[in-house]
């Protein structure tokens, strides 16, 4: 299996590549295909989990509410003792097997590369979108670069991120909820105008 | 729309939460007898004013949250883990 | 049908109407006295709503017991019975409530004749959509049943509905109208005059109405109830009953009853008066939506519980985002119209959506509550029954299984299946 | 005939000139017009009828507060009934019409209503209509209800869009008045970030109505404009105060427009969460009761002001102003610029320190005077000697006070306090974090009310945790003013009313109390007062004080009804939002969404999810797609897209104790690479849900359940790990997402799959019924589960979703020579029926393991979800409906899903339901699963399924569930 070629989830929306007022592109929404894979430490393992993730990705487990980075891998705090690793999505299979192998006894390793798109929402009136489609306050003054959070998108949980100051968001959500959320983002931008592309891997910023 | 202060992450909107109800009744041990299972599920103080109650965290953090809310008011006072208890206030 | 009463004095009429309008209206007495408490009464009955007030008609008028005080805390009629969407039905599934609220349907029927006052009651049919075959069997197991105890229910396919409800978006493309189970004698009434129809008429038996007067303790002796403690002193009784949406709980605490309720809170709503535009009922259920349209010309809608707990009578705005996209969804007409008023209700919510009227294990303490948001339609035959059981010291067959123990006993009468989650309900 | 257009003055654009129709006839207005001002400049005074009596109606108000004046707006699908003229904003080719008049607004014949007020005043309805009884029904309410109502509603679907649109701010500032914009200026300076809201499409409020304070109101406005964290929001009412300092508002964003521009919606409805709030919304002026007081030409003082100085429009000739407070005497200083005819100031008090000012200008001043009536063009002046004068005037201006707005204090939870000397209610002690400024809580005057809302913003500022900013210039103090008298009521013949709309009047309030209906919830039931859609903001007090005389107690006691939610009427279309249609709710769809669709299946809403019912080819009908589905399953092989199942990755150390403890029956005996059905209880003993659950490993499991439940069931599993059982050392997650599982079903399923899975021995041997294990297909890993919910041989693939067509694909290639068929849940449900599982409509919330035949699986001890309540009495009686299998006797008959089982035709007594049907293609008739008493007993009996809302009734015999296959052989085979 490669997972570039798997297909993807915009499939359902049959929308073009631009659209909105002006066909502009004050924001962009692109689907990016990545690795992801979800930890959870066994009862009490949580500091054995963030050495092993240090030794394993050079990843610092973060807090509640942040994320963190190394290279091209980052991790989203997810639960009290889980979190999501974002890798880029070449990687696939190998990374799972070796985390879970590195992780045995500590965490549960549980692959959801499919089972979550990540689409990121990037453009001067990114805020403006999502504030229509999210009741938390992305101010830069509560929601700085690196922040994240799960909340609800357009009526659907969604594991949220703030990658730059474009603003540029990354928005992981349920896979079965791709063509939904594109759908809701993509009216929620008709007044500002869009466009679509599928990047390659995403490139933690 | 109430704002929830999750304790883990922080006042989050209340249609990110599923309620469930009082949290101050405890399911009894396995042969606690069908009373004490019939209170857990059926019987309930349904105090007017300060309240413990469960908020299922579903679209965050997907923890049951314990929140002491008034039921006159819906002001909240404090919210805690799903185990921990809600501490003693001085009235 | 309830024994015939006894004509009442100050009776309205075609006659006395002509007379007093003529005369400047000053003729007119109060629709019901402001008494001082007696120090002594057959039976008290707690709660001056539409419940308790009915409660007091039916003792008087059915049971010839008229030494008789409603006492209410605040003016009457201002709970539950002063705010709620006026359906009047009896589409009930299980036949445990079906036997119950058919008798009440059957006494709102008659009501105006026997309390010589128009609560408008409208018979203009209340409909349930359903949008899949597995929720037209639901609906056809509950019509069926209804028709087999005697209760009247017809199946409206696509085009039936669009013929009693013209309004409605069919082809909604995530729920579309496959039919409707009709029962054609529901409707609504005007539901503040149900409770000025009530006082009035117990007023005219001899019932004392007693407003501004709070209950603060129920006394007992020797597992009797002797009486109440009140904020305007003590009051006894031979026979207390309760009927207080919205504070059934307070008062079991006072007779130390644990009950199986949570209250929460229920919004309604209406929109800005227009032209005749919905003539009957019409329930969205999946999507958590009902409307009517009332004389006035106002459209009077609602949905589901805010879904926590709250005596706060104040509603939140989840449930007025959702409650407004299902309507739109469903009746195009509805988007450019306004809405005027919104309102909440507390709703005493049992734990499995059915309501008790029975004895308690305190003799002469009788309770009557937990209607969840079946309250309104249920008003006459819950103060039939109640009064029944009140007078004879037993329920009637209409409220028999309509008991507290029911939950011990595990003889759910959980019309939905949504379980001990009243937030479900 | 009496408005005109001055020559000057007015936030209008003279410039430019806009054409509209009002009742088919043509006018013209300029930018900046309402409806309302431009009628008045064409000279219109007559524009609308009343509810009840359909009295003739005028412009009464240049605001939200207008009870008579209202349209029905646009046309077509943009109809928009009962709008407010005076919140119109004029656009080019604006069409309105009048309301609630027949034939036409000048010959109402409905007036007639008028003539019989006498009888019909209130509660008039509840005495009468009764007589015969029949008579209600078919005579007297359908004609209440023809009469009912003002404007109409258009069935048709709303062109335009709406949105929602969530903001957060640091101090949220209502209202743009002197007060509000000193507030945001001074929050704002804090650096907080403000967000300042107005109803109006200007800012500055009663700064308006004054040229003087035009300067210090546009220096304001730029200086909040020049700072990056306020941001103004014109167009924008606040509609609510919710908990938790959550407010509400509808921006008309496209409202002023003849069609909202491409790409914008028409209505925007925000939300705002705010640390704090200033609540700077202002008062309205009250009117005074008097016979006539509702005839058109008369004019709240403070309209009339608007008019001429915000609309240069001049509502009359001449005028009569009737006040009891200094406001008033601004608008005779207004009428004199508009250069009036004629203006007469008649002040019940004795004496006003504006009045010298006023005289000047040679207006007569005349105190210690009274309305007594007004017929339309006369004004009859009552002195307090009884000596009475008749005035000519086209224009009655009226000010009986001011009463703050404070709705949305009263709806944040704030009691409300009675202000003795502006005679109304003034918010007390907050409950939220909110404070009320200037006029809103009585202080009037810009000067006064500036200088009120300055230390308003900084306090909410440095409550919200900033630092104050720098000062800033100030409007000049005001002087002072002579207290006004509280006037509620002219007594004198005729009709005075309090609710212009609803046609209320002093004696409906006064008869409302003779009756009992003392108290003021009761008085506004009996009488509808306030409950039209001015909300009562003109007559309000004005009904609550003659209440109060008539009880004979202080108007502070009677008080006010209750403050709700709305402070104006807001449209349901912005409150839906975009969440109408398919966008009600999220929609869900599997992985192979595109290949079904690709392939022309008939998909449908099945709870979140999209689904393929059935493959339906050329020519067929849906049985015909359903029993050719079914066919290739039973007779050779198919394939199912089942994704939507719940699907839970379980782990850890006491993952088994755990599954033991949640499902009724063991997992813990489960040998790894092996499935197990399992059923979950609630905790009152009712059966929640059921699924699969295989053993991956030692301590790794992955349960399966129901599509409806996976939701549900996780949450569940989420309590009892984290509440209940916190010790278990357990991690779940949900995967449902992250495989597309697929059903191959059929006799020849093994046949098919062993072309394509490598990796995996698929011979009964190595791989029997409910065995697991892991393989590839086309080179992707897949897992495989030997487990059948059709009845036949059958496995389910798992592969990776973004893989999953690939998979699905290739299995169709593999399974082409057998025929393979998609199959949809149509076919899967036949299926089922036909084996006797239960699904849905029997895990229906009201049934118990016992029921549905699984009693013997409930373990008997230990700590089991549901085992203790579900031992209850009721709950154990073994003769409870219990799940049995029905077919009619003659195989022509059709069964019905909801059919009710009874002994005999006529009997009225149901033994059960009928909870699921079919056409069975094995056994070619119609088949049910049904809820029968005693179920067990009855194998064999001969029933009858009714269904009367059919007119049916069909012999059935009562047979096992299992209609076919009862040994379960061919899954093992």
């Amino acid at each position: 299996m490669s997972a570039p070629e798997r297909r993807s989830r915009f499939g359902g929306a049959s929308l073009p590549a631009r659209g909105g007022a002006a066909q502009g592109d004050a924001v962009t929404i692109a689907e990016c295909p990545a690795t992801l894979i979800q930890v959870t430490a066994r009862k009490g393992r949580q500091d054995a989990l963030a050495a092993a993730t240090l030794k394993e990705l050079a990843l610092a487990l973060p807090a509640p509410g942040a994320s963190a980075l190394a290279g091209d891998c980052s991790a989203l705090w997810l639960q009290p003792g889980g979190w999501l690793i974002q890798a880029p999505a070449n990687d696939g299979n190998a990374l799972v097997r070796r985390l879970a192998a590195a992780l045995d006894g500590i965490a549960a390793v549980v692959d959801q590369s499919h089972g979550r798109c990540v689409l990121r929402l990037s453009g001067q009136q990114a805020r403006a979108v999502l504030a229509k489609l999210c009741r938390l306050d992305l101010h830069p003054r509560s929601f700085a670069v690196g922040a994240s959070a799960t909340t609800l998108v357009g009526h659907v949980a969604c594991t949220m991120r703030l990658v730059d100051e474009t603003p540029a968001f990354d928005l992981i959500v349920g896979a079965s909820y791709a063509t939904w959320l594109l759908e809701e983002l993509v009216e929620a931008a008709d007044a500002f105008g869009w466009q679509l592309t599928r990047a390659g891997a995403a490139q933690p910023a | 729309m109430h704002l929830i202060p999750c304790p883990c992450c922080g006042p989050r909107a209340e249609d990110e939460f599923h309620y469930r109800g009082d949290a101050t009744v405890k399911r009894p041990a396995p042969d606690a007898g069908e009373q004490a299972f019939y209170d857990f599920v059926y019987t309930r103080a349904n105090p007017r004013g300060w309240h413990v109650e469960w908020w299922h965290h579903y679209a965050g953090c997907r923890q049951w949250v314990k929140v002491e809310r008034n039921t006159m008011t819906h002001e909240i006072r404090t919210a805690v883990g799903p185990a921990e208890d809600i501490p003693e206030v001085q009235v | 049908m309830p024994a015939r009463p006894e004509p009442i004095a100050d009776r309205y009429s075609a006659w006395r109407l002509l007379k007093e309008g003529l005369g400047g209206n000053k003729g007119w007495k109060p629709a019901w006295r402001k008494p001082e408490p007696k120090p002594h009464y057959d039976v008290i009955i707690v709660g001056g709503g539409g419940h308790g007030l009915a409660t007091a008609h039916y003792l008087a008028s059915v049971h010839g017991i008229t030494n008789v005080a409603v006492i209410e805390k605040g003016p009457i009629g201002l709970g539950n019975g002063g705010r709620n969407t006026t359906i009047v039905r009896s589409n009930y599934g299980l036949p445990s409530n079906t036997r119950f609220y058919e008798w009440s349907l059957k006494l709102w029927e008659g009501l105006e004749q026997d309390l010589n006052y128009n609560v408008m009651m409208s018979q203009r049919g209340v409909v349930n959509l359903f949008h899949t075959d597995a929720q037209r069997d639901v609906a056809v197991r509950r019509g069926n049943s209804m028709r087999l105890q005697g209760v009247d229910a017809e199946l409206l396919d696509r085009d039936g509905v669009a013929r009693i409800a013209p309004f409605l978006a069919l082809d909604n493309p995530l729920f579309p109208v496959y039919g409707g189970l009709l029962q054609a004698r529901g409707g609504t009434a005007r539901h503040d005059a149900v409770i000025w129809g009530f006082a009035r008429a117990a007023d005219r038996r001899g019932v004392d109405i007693i407003e501004h007067c709070e209950v603060t303790g129920i006394r007992r002796e020797g597992g009797r109830v002797t009486g109440v403690e009140t904020t305007r002193g003590f009051i006894g009784a031979g026979k207390v009953g309760v009927a207080v949406a919205g504070n059934t709980t307070r008062l079991a605490d006072m007779a130390g009853l644990r009950l199986p309720v949570e209250t929460h809170l229920l919004q309604a709503f209406v929109t800005e008066a227009i032209k005749p535009l919905i003539d009957c009922v019409v329930t969205f259920g999946v999507g958590h939506f009902y409307i009517s349209q009332s004389d006035k010309g106002g459209l009077v809608f609602g949905g589901d519980l805010d879904g926590y707990n709250s005596y706060s009578q104040r509603g939140n705005l989840p449930l007025v985002e959702h409650l407004m996209a299902a309507g739109v969804s469903m009746i195009p007409a509805f988007s450019r119209l306004r809405v005027l008023r919104q309102w909440a209700g507390v709703m005493d919510m049992t734990m499995d959506s059915s309501p008790f009227i029975c004895k308690t294990p305190i003799d002469g303490l009788y309770f009557n509550g937990g209607w969840c948001y079946g309250g309104f339609k249920a008003t006459p035959g819950s103060g039939w029954c109640f009064a029944h059981t009140i007078a004879k010291d037993e329920p009637h067959a209409f409220n028999a299984d309509l008991t507290i123990e029911r939950f011990r006993e595990g003889r759910l009468i959980d019309e939905r299946g949504a379980g001990p989650n009243p937030w479900a309900q | 005939m009496s408005g005109r257009r001055l020559p000057a003055g007015g936030h209008i654009d003279r410039e430019r000139h806009l054409s509209f129709s009002f009742d088919g006839r043509r006018f013209f207005g300029h930018p900046g017009d309402t409806l309302a001002s431009a009628l008045i400049a064409n000279g219109v005074r007559l524009v609308g009828r009343s509810f009840k009596y359909h009295r003739p109606r005028g412009i009464m108000t240049a605001g939200p507060d207008e009870p008579s004046a209202l349209v029905e707006l646009r046309e077509g699908a943009r109809t928009e009934p009962n709008s407010k003229m005076t919140e119109v904003a004029l656009y080019e080719g604006l069409v309105a019409r009048s309301q609630n008049r027949w034939p036409s607004l000048g010959l109402d014949l409905m007036a007639v209503n008028s003539l019989a007020g006498k009888l019909i005043g209130a509660g008039f309805y509840y005495k009468t209509f009764m007589w015969p009884k029949a008579f209600w029904e078919k005579v007297y309410e359908p004609l209440i209800r023809r009469a009912a109502g003002l404007g109409r509603a258009v069935d048709r679907r709303d062109p335009d869009h709406y949105e929602a649109l969530h903001a957060h701010c640091d101090v949220l500032v209502v209202g743009s008045g002197a007060a509000g914009l000193a507030a945001a200026r001074a929050a704002g300076a804090s650096g907080a970030r403000v967000i300042l809201c107005e109803r109006d499409d200007l800012l500055g409020g009663g700064l308006l109505l004054d040229p003087a304070h035009d300067a210090w109101r546009r220096q304001t406005i730029a200086a909040l404009e020049a700072m990056p964290e306020v941001e103004i929001l014109p167009r924008t009412n606040v509609f609510g105060y919710y908990d938790h300092n959550l407010l509400g508002a509808i921006e008309h964003a496209g409202d002023h427009l003849a069609e909202p521009a491409p790409h914008q919606v028409r209505q925007r409805y925000r939300t705002f969460r705010a640390t704090e709030v200033v609540l700077a919304t202002g008062a309205s002026e009250r009117l005074i009761a008097f016979p006539g007081n509702d005839k058109p030409g008369v004019m709240m003082a403070g309209a009339a002001l608007a008019y001429i100085h915000r609309f240069g429009v001049a509502p009359g000739e001449r005028a009569v102003i009737f006040t009891n407070n200094d406001s008033a005497y601004a608008t005779a200083h207004a009428l004199a610029d508009a250069q009036f005819d004629r203006i007469v100031l008649a002040d019940s008090r004795a004496a006003s320190a504006c009045a010298d000012d006023v005289k000047a200008r040679g207006i007569d001043v005349r105190f210690g005077v009274e309305v007594a009536h007004y017929g339309g063009d006369r004004v009859t002046l009552r002195a307090r000697n009884g000596a009475s004068d008749r005035i000519p005037a086209d224009l009655l201006c009226v000010s009986g006070g001011w009463n703050p707005n404070v709705h949305l204090a009263s709806q944040s939870g704030a009691r409300l306090r009675w202000h003795e000397q502006i005679a109304s209610f003034v918010p007390g002690e907050p409950v939220q974090a909110e404070r009320s400024a200037g006029a809103a809580r009585g202080v009037f005057g810009p000067g006064n009310a500036a200088r009120d809302g300055a230390e308003a913003g900084a306090a909410a500022a440095i409550a919200a945790g900033f630092k104050p900013g720098a000062a800033f210039a100030l409007p000049d103090a005001d002087r002072p003013e002579t207290p006004l008298e509280p006037l509620w009521e002219v007594r004198a013949q005729g009709k005075a009313f309090v609710d212009l709309q609803n046609d209320v009047t002093t004696e409906d309030i006064r008869l409302a109390h003779r009756e009992g209906f003392s108290h003021i919830e009761h008085a506004k039931r009996y009488t509808t007062h306030n409950m039209a859609t001015d909300q009562g903001k003109l007559g309000g007090l004005v009904g609550a004080a003659v209440l109060a005389e008539a009880r004979g107690e202080p108007l502070e006691k009677v008080g006010l009804p209750t403050f709700r939610p709305y402070t104006s009427p807001v449209t349901i279309g912005a409150l839906a939002g975009r969440a109408i249609g398919e966008h009600f709710q999220p929609v869900r769809r599997t992985s192979l969404h595109d290949w079904h669709l690709r392939h022309g299946a008939a998909m449908q809403p099945s709870g979140a999810w999209l689904r393929p019912f059935y493959y339906p080819k050329p020519g067929e009908d849906i049985w015909d797609a359903i029993f050719r589905e079914a066919r290739a399953v039973r007779g050779s092989v198919g394939i199912c897209d089942v994704s939507t199942l719940g699907k839970i990755d379980l782990q850890g150390p006491d993952a088994a104790t755990f599954l033991d403890r949640l499902y009724a029956n063991a997992f813990s005996t489960l040998a790894i690479g092996k499935a197990r059905y399992g059923l979950m209880l609630r905790e009152d003993g009712i059966a929640f849900d059921d699924g699969t659950t295989a053993r991956l490993g030692p301590e790794h499991f992955l349960l399966t359940c129901t599509t409806a439940n996976a939701g549900p069931v996780l949450e569940h599993m989420e309590f009892y790990a984290q509440t209940v059982w916190p010790d278990l050392d357990v991690q779940f997650s949900s995967v449902t997402d992250q495989w597309a599982q697929m059903a191959v079903a059929g006799p020849r399923s093994r046949l098919t799959l062993q072309k394509v899975v490598a990796g995996l021995d698929l011979s009964n041997e190595a791989f029997p019924f409910m065995a697991v294990g892991e393989a590839t297909i086309a080179g992707i890993p897949v897992r495989v589960f030997r487990i059948s919910f059709s009845g036949e041989l059958a496995y389910e693939v798992a592969a990776p979703s973004g893989d999953g067509e690939t998979v699905w694909e290739a299995i169709i290639a593999a399974g082409e020579e057998f025929g393979i068929a998609p199959y949809g849940l149509e076919a899967m449900g036949l299926m089922r029926i036909e084996k006797g599982h239960a699904a849905g409509p029997e895990l229906n919330g009201q049934t118990t393991a016992a029921d549905l035949g699984m009693g013997r699986m409930v373990k008997k001890a230990g700590d089991v979800v549901g085992r203790v309540l579900g031992a209850r009495p009721a709950l154990a009686n073994p003769s409870r409906p219990r799940l049995v299998g029905i077919r009619p006797t003659d195989p022509a008959k059709r069964l019905r899903g909801g059919a009710h089982l009874v002994s005999e035709p006529g009997a009225g007594k149901s033994l059960g339901w009928v909870s699921s049907v079919t056409q069975s293609i094995e056994l070619s008739q119609w088949i049910g699963l049904a809820m029968l008493e005693d179920g067990a007993a009855r194998q064999g009996q001969l029933l009858h399924a009714v269904s009367p809302l059919h007119g049916e009734s069909v012999e059935v015999i009562v047979t096992s569930p299992h209609h076919i296959d009862p040994e379960n052989a061919r899954v093992r085979a």
